[in-house]
């Protein structure tokens, strides 16, 4: 083992470990060792609790109830809008829509925002884009004939800000991008990117699904007009995602989806809808799943999002150093911790992702091997795929020593030197 | 989820309110209509046809139609009651007021809110709160429409109350 | 208590309770009678064990995951789909979607095959739709000028099908009906429309909320094209809702969202789709919901659904009898058990339906006053709203003769002669 | 939620399976090639590009280049070393067989997979099991274009194999 500094987080991550039930369990006979957090964060005890609440005690549909459930499960349900408006610092929460996940959020954005733009406008993305924060604009340059840019990236995996002026016209109505890539970790400048969007009248969307459970994430302050995230990625449950936005701009917006809840008044031949948010929210809720996920939040804020960024950023420091001593290893992305959030991607020229994996499974380790729904980021990378351990705030150095064994087993396990 | 005690019911169905529900105010017809409004919850099917008359800035009249809840025709009553003689700026702080108790917070203690008051223990229903205030924001909507010099307007008003 | 015929029912109400912990729960000091199950239904103890299971088990993000967790997750996501094809008699379970609710299957359906629909092409719906199968449809109308025809309903609350042939006519593309009406009860002949749809070209979709729950619905017998439902109104999870539809009618079908697990191969500025159904599942899926719903199905299965149609249509029956011997009661919908599901619309015409489901509140009876998401009805009935108890599984004759009580203690409070 | 027992590695990397995967046969370039196929799996990157030599519907030579996992590496060249030799139709035996296997289905009892049954372990891991049928997926993409008589036809497969 290298030496390195203590670190200087004050999370304690055997402690996190105990909240969280399913890192109790063994995998082939060895501890579960969950890397894969940025494809999906495990659940702590509370959130389970508070979704077993509110079935054995509050379930029903929410809004226009009399009785006294359905006035509990829509006070829980609003809960959660006003419990993540918090969180991140939305100007109203009446900007916060409860949507299926973030690609269902980007969706949103894309159709109801989008169907404002012509053929010729252009939307702004990166190469660096989650394929969520691609495909939903590919629909929309299909549909519409709006043309789709692509800020390019470094070499060493960042946005290459030189070039962001000349892709920035008149012509750009809507910039796009990831506040952190799921596969270089790269951290991107929103706020300056943001900045200069607005400059030439576009709106700037951000995809916060791995920045917001990673580190502070502030609507206001980043000067953003749409945020969405995931709450499965941030340790809540699966079903619910965000969009987040200013409520100027969802007061102009459309709705996409239509059906109870979201209409004011309806005729056989013609609706008037609900005011912000509700517009944007068809049919019943997934209100559990809503009732469940402040529970995260209040753990995250319980913990300091500060902290839980040090320790992340200490953490993925600490394995930047002990992959790089693995002299056949190519890693992704940017070297300095300071740069990037608590993921790695890495790439072992003779021994394919899936095998990698595969191997590390049978110790107990859960990473993910593939394209992380990146391809065009693949493809620039010139790689068919990649290994990625992600990191969460129950992961130490231990979880990133038995990463580095494994990876030497596995060289082992097919015959290679090491 | 949440902390509600246990609420009576007749928390919510004061005395005074049951007595307005039954026999409502302001049902006899004006014979001089100066501004109008139609209120509509779609929500409920709550519906408040108002007319007003008024004397300069006065209003000197005052009548409620339309079906509604027992707790929406109440307030309709307690207006009917309460407004007559008010300036429309009075007539709009009483609305602020009653606005801000149904909101959770208190009146300004100078606002004498009358039988209103009964319906305090509203607050705690929310969506009973639209209910209590539909009279009110088509009050809000008849005088805005009579200044605007729409005497004869019939504005339907789909209610924008809190949450749902 | 009027006297009637013993129940014919195989079903224990009452040992049914005791599978659903919110139903050991108190209302003001009384024991809870949920009559909203139109709204949304219980859970029973084996679904949230089921969702605790998932969480503390084997919780990661699905498809593609090499690791144990990741492939135990699939599984049990996947596992979701065929329990729901065989549930339904589904032709192949490429054909089951897993959506957010039954409004977002229905509009899948509107907006991915009505894509297909030109100016002056015709929709028949009907008078009795729940807004989540009008809204849709009133998108799509204004979109693509396409024109929305309604089946009228007789003044029993039946579909007036009389008049079906003269609504159907080549310019008909797609029919799109409820199975069972959420404020009448009404069971629809959809066998017959989706003959009759076929005969002039049309698709059948059918908005399954009411009926998939609470009677046996086979797809393949029914002979129709598209099948909506909901997890939640049959006692699974919030969240989850499932379109079955004909593989060969998705295979035809663009998807009408995008993101990670719909595509197969993405570039920079075009994008091909993955197979059905994944083709139409962008994001990450709700996938602990998936996991939980089977133990609801199973429950049904293990109660038979022909039982549970047959104890509710008793109930019913029960309860059109008891609510009819209130003199003072307006009913609507068809008075026949044998033609209506399990929920009773009823108006008091002296107190309005939110105080009367206030006073029932009071007394633990939880019970919906509204337009139950169906204005156009509302109209048509010439009622500002309905009251309305709906059963399930659990409910008795207890539960009717406390709800009888109710109304006349309701009469009482108000100072009005029952 | 799943019944899966602990499987050991060594059941998916048999000894066989990793001798294929560390020298793969069929490398080398054929002299003459009358029908190619390139096979892609976008989920995981695994790519396989198939020439073929026949001689009627016999086939006399095969080339499997690409870069792919263990698994995929070690079904191309199993597959190098199975059908040289055999018709298009036997070719077309030996690809139905293997399916079935990997789908947990057992091979007719008259199909002798070889080496290729060392790839058994594999439907234990349902991945991993297109990146096993993705050489035989294109080889009947080839052996198509061939019959179709586009013999230098490339196409990408993009393979719809089970679910992931
Ligand atoms: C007949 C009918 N259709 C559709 C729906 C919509 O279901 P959901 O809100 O779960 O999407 C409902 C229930 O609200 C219903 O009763
Ligand atoms: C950067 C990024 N954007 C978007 C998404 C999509 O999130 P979800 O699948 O929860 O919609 C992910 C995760 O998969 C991601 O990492």
């Amino acid at each position: 083992m290298t030496a390195t500094a203590p670190p200087r987080t004050t999370l304690d991550p055997s402690a996190l470990r105990a909240r969280f039930p399913i890192l109790q369990r063994q995998v082939h006979g060895h501890r579960l060792v969950y890397l894969d957090n940025a494809a999906t964060t495990q659940k702590p005890e509370t959130v389970l609790a508070a979704l077993q609440h509110y079935y054995a005690n509050s379930n029903a549909n929410v809004h226009r109830g009399v009785h006294t459930l359905a006035e509990e499960a829509t006070a829980a349900y609003e809960a959660c809008r006003s419990r993540v408006a918090r969180f991140v610092n939305a100007p109203d929460e009446r900007g916060v829509i409860i949507a299926r996940n973030a690609t269902d959020a980007l969706n949103l954005v894309a159709r109801s925002w989008g169907a404002t733009l012509t053929a010729g406008d252009e939307v702004l993305l990166s190469e660096m884009e989650h394929h969520s924060n691609l495909v939903p604009w590919i629909l929309l340059a299909r549909e519409r004939g709006v043309v789709l840019r692509h800020l390019p990236i470094t070499d060493s995996g960042e946005l290459d800000m030189a070039a962001l002026p000349r892709m920035l016209s008149r012509r750009t109505q809507i910039v796009a991008l990831t506040a952190m890539s799921n596969v270089l970790g790269t951290i991107n400048p929103i706020a300056e990117i943001a900045e200069a969007a607005h400059r030439v009248g576009a709106v700037m969307v951000v995809d916060g699904a791995q920045s917001v459970p990673h580190m502070p994430v502030d609507f206001q302050a980043l000067g953003v007009d749409f945020l969405a995230f995931s709450a499965h990625k941030a340790y809540g449950p699966t079903g619910i995602g965000f969009l987040v936005a200013k409520p100027e701009l969802l007061d102009r917006m459309e709705p996409i989806s239509g059906g109870g809840e979201m209409i004011r008044a309806v005729h056989l031949d013609r609706a008037t809808w609900n005011e912000i948010p509700h517009k944007f929210e068809a049919g019943t809720p997934n209100i559990a799943d809503a009732a469940a996920f402040p529970a995260a939040l209040d753990m995250l804020e319980e913990l300091g999002m500060d902290a839980v960024r040090a320790h992340e950023r200490d953490l993925v420091g600490y394995a930047l150093e002990r992959l790089r001593s693995l002299e056949w290893l190519e890693l992704h992305g940017p070297l300095d911790p300071a740069r990037r959030g608590g993921l790695v991607s890495f790439v072992d020229p003779e021994i394919h992702p899936h095998d990698l994996a595969q191997v590390l499974d049978g110790r107990g380790i859960a990473i993910r091997a593939g394209h992380h729904c990146a391809q065009p980021l693949m493809r620039r990378l010139d790689v068919p795929a990649t290994a990625r351990a992600s990191l969460a705030v129950y992961n130490d150095r231990d979880d990133v020593d038995a990463l580095v064994d494994g990876l030497v087993a596995a060289r082992k396990y097919f015959g290679l030197e090491s | 989820m949440v902390d509600r005690p246990e609420v009576a019911l007749d928390e919510l169905y004061r005395e005074v309110v049951l007595d307005h529900h039954r026999r409502p105010r302001g049902r006899a017809p004006l014979s001089r209509v100066d501004a109008r409004a139609h209120g509509f919850n779609p929500v409920c099917g709550d519906e408040v046809h108002l007319h007003l008359s008024l004397d300069g800035d006065r209003i000197t009249g005052v009548e409620v139609q339309g079906r509604g809840c027992a707790i929406c025709t109440a307030s309709g009553s307690m207006m009917a009651e309460l407004i007559p003689g008010r300036s429309e700026a009075e007539a709009g702080t009483f609305a602020e007021a009653f606005r801000s108790v149904m909101h959770g917070k208190s009146a300004p203690p100078d606002v004498d809110l009358g039988d209103l008051e009964a319906l305090e223990g509203v607050k705690k229903f929310p969506v009973r709160v639209k209910c209590a205030l539909l009279p009110w924001v088509t009050l809000a909507d008849a005088l805005r429409a009579w200044r605007d010099g729409a005497t004869e307007t019939t504005t339907t008003t789909e209610i924008e109350e809190a949450k749902p």
